[in-house]
């Protein structure tokens, strides 16, 4: 019968889902619980199948002869045991059992599931459903703490913006220096520095440089018309201003 | 009451089919179904009678039969949800301008928030009673001047608009790069 | 065959409440609508009595109570109501393995079948909406945890994942007849 059986399997191998599949197939032939089942005769029989299969057609799944494998190791092992290790093929004989229990208790299951009134084919739920909720949507969700980040983000937004807009002029400007050269300049008796003609009170930094140099212009221009000489004696030197002593000359 | 009825076979599957059917079963689905000896018209009435008195009924609707809650029981079955609606980013954001500016033209508002303020989002507050006009400023034009409303204060479970976190406190640097909104829990300040 | 049934309000109202629902009813949910003196497990004990010959019944599913066609009246029903693709072999054996095992991962349910899980049996099973993502083992890759949803329950007709034959039981006859149903679910109110 066993042989009959074996015959069989090999022109379907391919109607097993893999060699798990083949062996519970094989140890449900034996018609013994599993618990019971002889793992030996179990492996000869795989191993027969997959030699009957070889001989039909070289090529096999690596699943298969990797199955086959591990099964002929078990089976020299549980054949001749090996002195001091007599465990080691008793232990691998349990798994492949309580794999083969498994996989059979859970194909049971799936048949318990199925054999069950499933939903939509065997019992059927209301067709038409009513749909008593009612959704209130006119009242406001409102938290304040979106209210408040809503603000920092309007704020934030509107202060990034504010970096491109034109700074106010708060600086000394050209106009200023013009008319405080021009006023000090004749109380000044002869050269003074360019620093003298700045205004009282700047603060350091960008104000006061802007205020050196709008006084410069402010020379510049003024030395144009005739006004003032202005002279440095090296470079990176003080700038030095004074009324012009011929002004009525055209040689400034 | 007692409800005394004698269900047949073909009642039975009136019943089933009706209950499973997705649309009004019609009498000619109904004669398809049923043994060809059966009376439509006697079976459903005899069901329609059994479900008379019930929390369902079977009602005749869109040329066909369908179940359906009894009238005087859809009340106490009726779940009122709740979901309410959230104001857009746009809505939040010049309500909350309103609330720290006010009273403020809606230049002031666009100026503030450094985008144009459309009339659907100043509607949108409006409907929701959150602002209203309060005069107008005296400026060439006359601009129409906005604050907020006690529905406002209501809603945001507020007594007093002082009640507002103050500015300084939230806005450390107003004009400062930081562009990134801060994590919500560092704002949330009330607890729920 | 004659029935005869009381039918009180209270029964009325469950009655109503379980047909309008489109989920299973939770005991909870009755007692809420219940007038408070109501006994909610004597009011769904008579009228799942009252609706055990009927075309509907009152089934026990997921934790609640939900009307459902009589499992004797599919074949007739089945040729007016549009009828979903039953699950392949290979689909539901998956499904049982994530029944028995969850929270399971791919490897482990194909170490179990000894063959692989095709993406179209996984793709399956969440398109039917039976299983769905619980969490991720913590092992090297973290692979997706799988788990059975309430819909499983319903599809199956199932209170509970206790109500699955246990594995002792799966085994006893490998060849021997199928297992005999379980017993008929009962839900009883549980205290908060």
């Amino acid at each position: 019968m066993v042989l009959e059986t074996t015959e069989a399997l090999v022109l379907k191998l391919e109607g097993f889902e893999g060699p798990l599949d083949l062996l519970l197939e094989l140890a449900r032939a034996q018609k013994v619980d599993l618990a019971k089942i002889s793992i030996l005769q179990l492996v000869e029989q795989f191993l027969a199948v997959i030699e009957g299969a070889r001989n039909v057609r070289l090529e096999l799944a690596a699943d298969w002869l990797v199955m086959a494998a591990w099964l002929t190791w078990l089976k020299s092992r549980l054949l001749v045991p090996q002195f001091g290790e007599p465990e080691d093929a008793e232990i691998a004989a349990d798994i492949l059992q309580a794999r083969l229990m498994d996989l059979q208790a859970m194909r049971e299951a799936a048949k318990w599931m199925g054999a069950r009134p499933q939903l939509g084919w065997d019992v059927f739920e209301r067709g038409i459903p009513e749909e008593l909720t009612e959704l209130d949507r006119s009242r406001l969700k409102l938290e304040m703490a979106g209210l408040l980040s809503a603000y920092l983000a309007a704020r934030r937004r509107a202060g990034g913006k504010q970096q491109y807009r034109p700074k106010p002029m708060v600086y000394f400007s050209v106009q200023d220096a013009l008319q405080r050269v021009a006023r000090l300049l004749g109380s000044l008796p002869d050269w003074a520095s360019l620093e003298q003609f700045l205004p009282e009170g700047l603060e350091d930094g960008t104000p006061r440089r802007a205020a050196i140099s709008s006084t410069l212009i402010a020379g510049l221009e003024m030395a144009k018309h005739g006004r003032l000489d202005l002279r440095q004696d090296e470079k990176f030197g003080p700038i030095l201003m004074r009324q012009t002593k011929e002004s009525d000359g055209f040689d400034g | 009451m007692d409800l005394t009825v004698e269900f047949t076979p073909a009642m039975r599957l009136a019943e089933a089919a009706i209950f499973a059917a997705t649309q009004p079963v019609t009498p000619r689905m109904l004669a398809n179904l049923l043994p060809e000896d059966a009376d439509v018209d006697a079976v459903m009435a005899a069901l329609r009678q059994a479900y008379e008195q019930r929390g369902v009924n079977i009602a005749v609707i869109g040329g066909g039969w369908q179940f359906r809650t009894a009238p005087d029981l859809a009340p106490f079955l009726r779940k009122v949800v709740e979901l309410p609606r959230r104001l857009p980013r746009v809505a939040m954001e010049s309500l909350a301008i309103i609330a720290y500016h006010q009273p403020v033209t809606r230049t002031e508002i666009e100026e503030i928030r450094g985008a144009a303020l459309s009339q659907n989002t100043l509607d949108l507050l409006l409907e929701n009673g959150l602002v209203t006009p309060k005069g107008r400023k005296e400026t060439p034009g006359r601009p129409t001047l906005w604050g907020t409303t006690p529905a406002f204060l209501a809603q945001f479970g507020l007594n007093d608009l002082r009640e507002l976190p103050k500015r300084e406190e939230l806005l450390i640097d107003p004009a400062g790069p930081a562009l990134t909104p801060p994590r919500e829990a560092e704002l949330r300040m009330e607890p729920e």
